[in-house]
Protein backbone atom coordinates (compact mmCIF):
# COMPACT_ATOMS: atom_id res chain seq x y z
CA UNK A 1 0.00 0.00 0.00
CA UNK A 2 1.51 3.27 -0.81
CA UNK A 3 0.87 5.88 2.02
CA UNK A 4 0.82 9.80 2.25
CA UNK A 5 2.41 11.26 4.62
CA UNK A 6 3.80 15.36 5.18
CA UNK A 7 7.13 15.32 6.63
CA UNK A 8 7.82 18.31 8.33
CA UNK A 9 11.46 19.79 9.48
CA UNK A 10 11.93 22.96 12.04
CA UNK A 11 14.56 25.05 13.52
CA UNK A 12 18.22 24.02 13.04
CA UNK A 13 17.03 20.37 11.21
CA UNK A 14 14.93 22.19 8.91
CA UNK A 15 18.60 24.30 7.60
CA UNK A 16 20.45 20.94 8.04
CA UNK A 17 17.89 18.77 5.65
CA UNK A 18 17.22 22.13 3.54
CA UNK A 19 13.74 22.31 3.39
CA UNK A 20 10.80 23.01 5.70
CA UNK A 21 8.30 20.41 4.44
CA UNK A 22 8.72 17.24 2.45
CA UNK A 23 5.73 15.17 0.98
CA UNK A 24 6.59 11.05 0.67
CA UNK A 25 4.40 8.66 -1.06
CA UNK A 26 5.88 5.30 -0.85
CA UNK A 27 5.35 1.67 0.15
CA UNK A 28 7.10 -0.30 3.11
CA UNK A 29 6.35 2.78 5.35
CA UNK A 30 5.56 1.61 8.77
CA UNK A 31 7.11 3.60 11.53
CA UNK A 32 8.82 7.03 12.21
CA UNK A 33 12.23 6.46 11.63
CA UNK A 34 11.07 4.51 8.15
CA UNK A 35 9.77 8.01 6.75
CA UNK A 36 13.32 9.64 8.22
CA UNK A 37 15.40 7.40 5.66
CA UNK A 38 12.66 7.63 2.93
CA UNK A 39 12.80 11.37 3.27
CA UNK A 40 16.52 11.70 3.73
CA UNK A 41 18.32 8.80 2.13
CA UNK A 42 21.58 10.26 2.34
CA UNK A 43 21.12 11.54 6.12
CA UNK A 44 22.15 9.57 8.91
CA UNK A 45 18.92 10.03 11.60
CA UNK A 46 20.64 13.13 13.88
CA UNK A 47 21.23 11.80 17.71
CA UNK A 48 18.81 13.92 20.30
CA UNK A 49 16.27 14.61 17.39
CA UNK A 50 12.70 14.77 18.63
CA UNK A 51 9.62 13.60 16.62
CA UNK A 52 5.43 14.23 16.24
CA UNK A 53 3.03 12.42 14.40
CA UNK A 54 -0.02 14.72 14.15
CA UNK A 55 1.58 17.09 16.68
CA UNK A 56 1.83 14.52 19.92
CA UNK A 57 5.45 13.52 20.66
CA UNK A 58 6.20 9.89 19.67
CA UNK A 59 9.21 7.86 20.02
CA UNK A 60 11.24 7.44 17.08
CA UNK A 61 9.97 3.36 16.96
CA UNK A 62 5.97 4.57 16.55
CA UNK A 63 4.19 3.65 13.73
CA UNK A 64 2.80 5.79 10.62
CA UNK A 65 -0.45 6.17 8.99
CA UNK A 66 -1.64 7.07 6.03
CA UNK A 67 -2.05 10.70 5.85
CA UNK A 68 0.22 11.60 9.19
CA UNK A 69 1.83 15.04 9.68
CA UNK A 70 5.47 13.55 10.76
CA UNK A 71 7.71 16.25 11.84
CA UNK A 72 11.69 16.21 12.94
CA UNK A 73 12.98 18.56 14.92
CA UNK A 74 15.87 19.78 17.61
CA UNK A 75 15.20 20.07 21.41
CA UNK A 76 13.19 22.80 22.18
CA UNK A 77 14.48 26.09 23.25
CA UNK A 78 11.60 28.12 23.97
CA UNK A 79 10.72 29.91 27.20
CA UNK B 1 -7.83 29.63 30.67
CA UNK B 2 -5.69 31.32 27.47
CA UNK B 3 -3.06 30.31 25.61
CA UNK B 4 -1.40 33.29 23.16
CA UNK B 5 1.22 33.06 20.69
CA UNK B 6 2.03 36.58 19.86
CA UNK B 7 3.76 37.24 16.88
CA UNK B 8 4.35 41.68 18.48
CA UNK B 9 5.85 43.06 21.57
CA UNK B 10 3.39 42.22 24.79
CA UNK B 11 3.70 43.88 28.41
CA UNK B 12 3.32 41.08 30.41
CA UNK B 13 2.05 43.19 33.47
CA UNK B 14 -0.47 44.72 31.34
CA UNK B 15 -1.87 40.85 30.48
CA UNK B 16 -1.95 40.01 33.65
CA UNK B 17 -4.08 42.53 34.78
CA UNK B 18 -5.89 42.96 31.92
CA UNK B 19 -7.02 39.05 31.81
CA UNK B 20 -7.58 38.79 35.70
CA UNK B 21 -9.61 42.12 35.13
CA UNK B 22 -11.75 41.24 32.11
CA UNK B 23 -11.76 37.24 32.22
CA UNK B 24 -11.82 36.17 36.01
CA UNK B 25 -14.90 38.29 36.86
CA UNK B 26 -16.33 35.21 38.03
CA UNK B 27 -13.64 34.39 40.65
CA UNK B 28 -13.76 37.80 42.34
CA UNK B 29 -13.27 36.48 46.38
CA UNK B 30 -11.92 33.25 45.51
CA UNK B 31 -8.29 34.04 44.35
CA UNK B 32 -6.00 34.12 47.52
CA UNK B 33 -3.06 33.76 45.07
CA UNK B 34 -1.33 34.88 41.66
CA UNK B 35 1.80 33.39 40.72
CA UNK B 36 3.71 35.31 37.52
CA UNK B 37 6.31 33.97 36.11
CA UNK B 38 8.07 36.11 33.10
CA UNK B 39 10.94 35.31 30.95
CA UNK B 40 12.71 38.26 29.14
CA UNK B 41 15.29 38.24 26.83
CA UNK B 42 18.97 38.99 28.06
CA UNK B 43 21.76 41.00 25.84
CA UNK B 44 24.06 38.29 26.95
CA UNK B 45 24.38 34.08 26.42
CA UNK B 46 26.97 31.60 26.84
CA UNK B 47 29.79 34.49 27.45
CA UNK B 48 28.58 36.33 24.29
CA UNK B 49 26.61 39.59 23.39
CA UNK B 50 23.48 39.14 21.96
CA UNK B 51 21.28 41.56 19.92
CA UNK B 52 18.49 39.67 18.44
CA UNK B 53 16.55 36.88 18.71
CA UNK B 54 14.34 35.07 16.11
CA UNK B 55 11.84 32.51 18.07
CA UNK B 56 10.31 29.98 15.54
CA UNK B 57 7.57 27.89 16.76
CA UNK B 58 5.63 24.80 15.33
CA UNK B 59 2.13 25.95 14.80
CA UNK B 60 -1.09 24.17 16.48
CA UNK B 61 1.23 21.78 18.19
CA UNK B 62 2.92 24.63 20.52
CA UNK B 63 -0.97 25.20 21.32
CA UNK B 64 -1.92 21.73 21.11
CA UNK B 65 1.29 21.35 24.01
CA UNK B 66 0.66 24.02 26.49
CA UNK B 67 -2.41 23.33 26.92
CA UNK B 68 -1.64 19.29 27.76
CA UNK B 69 1.24 21.05 30.29
CA UNK B 70 -2.11 23.38 31.63
CA UNK B 71 -4.65 20.16 31.89
CA UNK B 72 -1.68 18.06 33.60
CA UNK B 73 -0.61 20.65 35.96
CA UNK B 74 -4.58 21.66 36.77
CA UNK B 75 -4.74 17.46 37.82
CA UNK B 76 -2.50 17.78 39.95
CA UNK B 77 -2.94 21.23 41.90
CA UNK B 78 -6.07 22.96 42.78
CA UNK B 79 -5.82 25.79 39.87
CA UNK B 80 -8.57 28.43 39.01
CA UNK B 81 -7.05 29.96 35.84
CA UNK B 82 -4.08 29.97 34.02
CA UNK B 83 -2.50 32.57 30.94
CA UNK B 84 0.27 31.70 28.83
CA UNK B 85 1.48 34.44 26.66
CA UNK B 86 4.59 33.02 24.49
CA UNK B 87 6.35 35.38 22.09
CA UNK B 88 7.28 34.50 18.24
CA UNK B 89 9.32 36.02 15.44
CA UNK B 90 11.52 38.65 15.96
CA UNK B 91 12.40 40.16 19.38
CA UNK B 92 14.71 42.29 21.06
CA UNK B 93 16.44 42.39 24.47
CA UNK B 94 14.88 43.45 27.53
CA UNK B 95 11.11 42.38 25.26
CA UNK B 96 9.12 40.10 27.30
CA UNK B 97 10.01 36.24 25.35
CA UNK B 98 6.86 34.29 27.45
CA UNK B 99 4.56 34.77 30.33
CA UNK B 100 3.07 32.05 32.60
CA UNK B 101 0.38 33.13 35.02
CA UNK B 102 -1.59 30.98 38.04
CA UNK B 103 -4.33 32.14 39.81
CA UNK B 104 -5.41 29.47 42.89
CA UNK B 105 -6.73 30.06 46.58
CA UNK B 106 -4.02 28.98 48.01
CA UNK B 107 -0.26 30.40 47.49
CA UNK B 108 1.49 26.36 47.93
CA UNK B 109 -0.40 25.77 44.55
CA UNK B 110 -0.11 28.79 43.13
CA UNK B 111 3.93 28.66 43.04
CA UNK B 112 3.90 24.54 42.28
CA UNK B 113 1.89 24.66 39.29
CA UNK B 114 3.48 27.95 37.73
CA UNK B 115 7.13 26.28 38.05
CA UNK B 116 5.80 22.96 36.83
CA UNK B 117 4.09 24.74 33.80
CA UNK B 118 6.95 26.86 32.97
CA UNK B 119 9.34 23.96 33.32
CA UNK B 120 7.07 21.91 31.02
CA UNK B 121 7.04 24.65 28.50
CA UNK B 122 10.89 24.64 28.35
CA UNK B 123 11.21 20.76 27.65
CA UNK B 124 8.18 19.81 25.45
CA UNK B 125 7.06 23.36 23.87
CA UNK B 126 8.45 23.54 20.51
CA UNK B 127 9.77 26.94 20.00
CA UNK B 128 13.41 27.31 18.98
CA UNK B 129 15.69 30.78 19.61
CA UNK B 130 17.93 31.87 16.93
CA UNK B 131 19.97 34.45 18.68
CA UNK B 132 22.00 37.01 16.71
CA UNK B 133 25.34 37.93 17.96
CA UNK B 134 26.76 41.43 18.29
CA UNK B 135 29.42 39.77 15.27
CA UNK B 136 26.62 39.55 13.17
CA UNK B 137 26.86 35.68 13.76
CA UNK B 138 23.50 33.67 13.81
CA UNK B 139 23.25 30.66 16.05
CA UNK B 140 20.43 28.47 17.26
CA UNK B 141 20.67 27.97 20.91
CA UNK B 142 21.08 24.34 21.06
CA UNK B 143 19.31 23.36 24.45
CA UNK B 144 17.63 24.65 27.51
CA UNK B 145 19.25 24.16 31.04
CA UNK B 146 17.07 22.81 33.93
CA UNK B 147 15.05 25.68 36.23
CA UNK B 148 14.71 23.83 39.13
CA UNK B 149 18.81 23.65 39.94
CA UNK B 150 20.04 26.90 40.64
CA UNK B 151 23.42 26.24 41.83
CA UNK C 1 15.15 47.18 46.22
CA UNK C 2 12.18 48.70 47.50
CA UNK C 3 9.92 48.02 50.22
CA UNK C 4 6.68 49.62 50.54
CA UNK C 5 3.80 50.07 53.47
CA UNK C 6 1.05 50.60 51.67
CA UNK C 7 -2.63 52.43 53.42
CA UNK C 8 -3.89 52.41 50.34
CA UNK C 9 -5.53 49.70 47.56
CA UNK C 10 -2.48 49.29 44.88
CA UNK C 11 -2.59 47.34 41.50
CA UNK C 12 0.14 44.92 41.65
CA UNK C 13 0.60 44.96 38.39
CA UNK C 14 1.37 48.70 37.74
CA UNK C 15 3.76 48.37 40.65
CA UNK C 16 5.68 45.86 39.38
CA UNK C 17 5.38 47.31 35.56
CA UNK C 18 6.26 51.07 37.11
CA UNK C 19 8.66 50.06 39.28
CA UNK C 20 10.67 47.41 36.11
CA UNK C 21 10.65 50.80 33.72
CA UNK C 22 11.53 53.78 36.31
CA UNK C 23 13.96 52.11 38.62
CA UNK C 24 15.59 48.96 37.19
CA UNK C 25 16.79 51.09 33.80
CA UNK C 26 20.13 50.15 34.66
CA UNK C 27 19.28 46.47 34.15
CA UNK C 28 18.13 46.41 30.71
CA UNK C 29 19.59 43.17 28.85
CA UNK C 30 20.34 41.32 32.05
CA UNK C 31 17.04 40.58 33.37
CA UNK C 32 16.03 37.57 32.01
CA UNK C 33 13.71 36.14 34.86
CA UNK C 34 10.96 37.68 37.04
CA UNK C 35 8.77 36.00 39.28
CA UNK C 36 6.06 37.51 40.96
CA UNK C 37 3.77 36.79 43.75
CA UNK C 38 0.64 38.41 44.59
CA UNK C 39 -1.41 37.83 47.90
CA UNK C 40 -5.09 38.80 47.63
CA UNK C 41 -7.69 38.54 50.33
CA UNK C 42 -10.40 35.69 49.77
CA UNK C 43 -14.18 36.69 50.44
CA UNK C 44 -13.90 33.17 53.02
CA UNK C 45 -11.61 31.67 55.34
CA UNK C 46 -11.98 28.42 57.96
CA UNK C 47 -14.97 28.13 56.60
CA UNK C 48 -16.68 31.52 56.97
CA UNK C 49 -18.17 34.39 54.93
CA UNK C 50 -15.61 37.03 55.28
CA UNK C 51 -16.77 40.62 53.84
CA UNK C 52 -13.45 42.80 55.57
CA UNK C 53 -10.04 43.05 56.67
CA UNK C 54 -8.38 44.84 58.99
CA UNK C 55 -4.28 44.82 58.90
CA UNK C 56 -2.26 46.12 61.57
CA UNK C 57 1.78 45.84 61.37
CA UNK C 58 4.66 47.42 63.63
CA UNK C 59 5.60 50.61 62.03
CA UNK C 60 9.55 50.06 61.87
CA UNK C 61 9.93 46.89 62.39
CA UNK C 62 7.67 45.55 59.41
CA UNK C 63 10.14 47.11 57.32
CA UNK C 64 13.15 45.88 59.30
CA UNK C 65 12.38 42.97 58.99
CA UNK C 66 11.07 42.79 55.74
CA UNK C 67 14.68 44.47 54.63
CA UNK C 68 16.47 41.42 56.49
CA UNK C 69 14.06 38.69 54.61
CA UNK C 70 15.52 40.39 51.17
CA UNK C 71 19.14 40.62 51.95
CA UNK C 72 19.09 36.73 53.14
CA UNK C 73 17.41 35.87 49.78
CA UNK C 74 20.04 38.30 47.91
CA UNK C 75 23.06 36.03 50.28
CA UNK C 76 21.49 32.91 48.78
CA UNK C 77 20.34 33.54 45.30
CA UNK C 78 21.82 35.89 42.96
CA UNK C 79 19.18 38.29 42.45
CA UNK C 80 19.25 41.64 40.33
CA UNK C 81 16.53 43.43 42.22
CA UNK C 82 13.14 43.04 44.79
CA UNK C 83 10.27 44.67 45.41
CA UNK C 84 7.79 44.22 48.31
CA UNK C 85 4.53 46.03 48.58
CA UNK C 86 2.34 45.14 51.99
CA UNK C 87 -1.41 46.60 52.44
CA UNK C 88 -2.36 47.60 55.78
CA UNK C 89 -5.14 49.33 56.87
CA UNK C 90 -9.22 48.22 56.09
CA UNK C 91 -9.05 46.21 52.98
CA UNK C 92 -12.03 44.17 51.06
CA UNK C 93 -12.32 41.40 48.76
CA UNK C 94 -10.50 41.03 45.96
CA UNK C 95 -7.60 43.83 46.82
CA UNK C 96 -4.01 42.91 47.16
CA UNK C 97 -2.58 42.21 50.36
CA UNK C 98 1.01 41.22 49.55
CA UNK C 99 3.41 41.58 46.23
CA UNK C 100 6.90 39.70 45.99
CA UNK C 101 8.73 40.30 42.96
CA UNK C 102 12.50 39.27 42.42
CA UNK C 103 13.71 40.01 39.60
CA UNK C 104 17.18 37.73 38.23
CA UNK C 105 19.03 36.22 35.10
CA UNK C 106 18.40 33.09 35.91
CA UNK C 107 14.55 31.08 36.12
CA UNK C 108 15.15 28.94 39.15
CA UNK C 109 16.97 31.91 40.95
CA UNK C 110 13.82 33.97 40.52
CA UNK C 111 11.52 31.36 41.65
CA UNK C 112 13.25 30.04 44.28
CA UNK C 113 13.92 33.62 45.93
CA UNK C 114 10.64 34.75 45.51
CA UNK C 115 9.30 31.96 47.23
CA UNK C 116 11.66 32.22 50.27
CA UNK C 117 10.92 35.77 50.90
CA UNK C 118 7.11 35.28 50.57
CA UNK C 119 7.13 32.27 53.50
CA UNK C 120 9.62 34.73 55.79
CA UNK C 121 7.67 37.36 55.16
CA UNK C 122 4.47 35.30 56.30
CA UNK C 123 6.15 33.65 59.19
CA UNK C 124 8.57 37.27 60.40
CA UNK C 125 6.77 40.40 59.13
CA UNK C 126 5.20 41.31 61.65
CA UNK C 127 1.19 42.01 60.53
CA UNK C 128 -1.69 40.51 62.14
CA UNK C 129 -5.26 40.14 59.99
CA UNK C 130 -8.10 40.79 61.38
CA UNK C 131 -11.68 39.42 60.08
CA UNK C 132 -14.88 41.02 60.01
CA UNK C 133 -17.13 38.54 59.38
CA UNK C 134 -20.33 38.39 57.25
CA UNK C 135 -22.33 37.95 60.77
CA UNK C 136 -20.38 41.27 61.72
CA UNK C 137 -18.32 39.22 64.13
CA UNK C 138 -14.86 40.28 64.22
CA UNK C 139 -12.02 38.02 64.75
CA UNK C 140 -8.10 37.71 64.61
CA UNK C 141 -6.54 35.63 62.50
CA UNK C 142 -4.63 32.71 64.57
CA UNK C 143 -1.72 32.10 62.30
CA UNK C 144 -0.59 31.52 59.42
CA UNK C 145 0.25 28.05 57.75
CA UNK C 146 2.98 26.64 55.71
CA UNK C 147 3.28 27.70 51.98
CA UNK C 148 5.52 25.06 50.85
CA UNK C 149 3.22 21.99 52.03
CA UNK C 150 0.32 22.04 49.02
CA UNK C 151 -1.92 18.66 49.86
CA UNK D 1 19.28 50.90 89.12
CA UNK D 2 16.26 52.54 88.10
CA UNK D 3 15.45 51.05 84.06
CA UNK D 4 13.34 52.70 81.63
CA UNK D 5 11.70 50.62 79.29
CA UNK D 6 8.70 50.64 76.80
CA UNK D 7 6.14 48.49 76.19
CA UNK D 8 4.60 47.60 72.97
CA UNK D 9 1.06 45.11 72.77
CA UNK D 10 -0.16 44.22 68.75
CA UNK D 11 -3.14 42.86 67.82
CA UNK D 12 -5.05 40.06 69.65
CA UNK D 13 -2.54 40.72 72.79
CA UNK D 14 -3.29 44.35 72.77
CA UNK D 15 -6.72 43.47 73.05
CA UNK D 16 -6.18 41.44 75.91
CA UNK D 17 -4.06 43.62 78.04
CA UNK D 18 -5.53 46.64 77.26
CA UNK D 19 -3.07 48.92 75.63
CA UNK D 20 -1.00 49.49 73.27
CA UNK D 21 2.19 50.89 74.98
CA UNK D 22 2.96 51.39 78.06
CA UNK D 23 6.08 53.01 80.11
CA UNK D 24 7.79 50.99 82.83
CA UNK D 25 10.45 52.62 85.16
CA UNK D 26 11.61 49.92 87.80
CA UNK D 27 14.24 48.22 88.76
CA UNK D 28 14.87 44.82 89.27
CA UNK D 29 14.16 44.56 85.23
CA UNK D 30 16.66 41.90 83.43
CA UNK D 31 15.03 39.79 80.92
CA UNK D 32 11.81 40.28 78.49
CA UNK D 33 10.26 37.80 80.60
CA UNK D 34 10.62 40.27 83.60
CA UNK D 35 9.47 42.83 81.87
CA UNK D 36 6.19 40.95 80.68
CA UNK D 37 5.59 40.49 84.36
CA UNK D 38 6.54 43.68 85.83
CA UNK D 39 3.92 45.47 83.96
CA UNK D 40 1.51 42.99 83.96
CA UNK D 41 1.57 41.50 87.21
CA UNK D 42 -1.65 39.37 86.88
CA UNK D 43 -1.01 37.80 84.08
CA UNK D 44 0.76 35.07 83.12
CA UNK D 45 2.60 34.89 79.68
CA UNK D 46 1.39 34.08 77.56
CA UNK D 47 2.27 30.65 74.80
CA UNK D 48 3.23 31.29 71.54
CA UNK D 49 4.02 34.62 72.53
CA UNK D 50 6.57 36.40 70.44
CA UNK D 51 8.61 39.47 71.47
CA UNK D 52 11.16 42.14 70.08
CA UNK D 53 13.48 44.31 71.71
CA UNK D 54 14.37 47.62 69.42
CA UNK D 55 12.30 45.58 66.56
CA UNK D 56 14.54 42.54 66.24
CA UNK D 57 13.10 39.20 67.60
CA UNK D 58 14.59 37.84 70.75
CA UNK D 59 13.96 35.17 72.99
CA UNK D 60 11.78 35.73 76.21
CA UNK D 61 15.38 35.37 78.11
CA UNK D 62 17.02 38.23 76.16
CA UNK D 63 18.19 40.56 78.25
CA UNK D 64 17.38 44.17 78.46
CA UNK D 65 18.33 47.60 78.71
CA UNK D 66 17.81 50.69 79.80
CA UNK D 67 15.99 52.57 76.81
CA UNK D 68 14.82 49.73 75.13
CA UNK D 69 11.40 49.00 73.38
CA UNK D 70 10.21 45.72 73.95
CA UNK D 71 7.14 44.74 71.68
CA UNK D 72 4.82 41.42 72.86
CA UNK D 73 2.88 40.33 70.19
CA UNK D 74 0.75 37.18 68.77
CA UNK D 75 1.89 34.69 66.13
CA UNK D 76 2.32 36.92 62.55
CA UNK D 77 -0.39 36.89 59.65
CA UNK D 78 0.11 38.88 57.02
CA UNK D 79 0.96 38.55 53.38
Amino acid sequence: MIMSIKVRYFASLKDRVGCAEQAIHSSGLSTVRSIWHAANPDKKLPDNILAAVNMDYVDLDSPVNDGDEVAFFPPVTGG
Amino acid sequence: MLIKICPDMFDPWQEVQSYQQNTLTALTGKIGATSVFVGTMRDFNEGDQVKGMTLEHYPGMTERQLAKIVAQAQSQWQILDALIVHRVGAILPDEAIVLVAVWSSHRGEAFDASRNIMEALKSKAPFWKKELLDSDQERWVSKNTDGYTTC
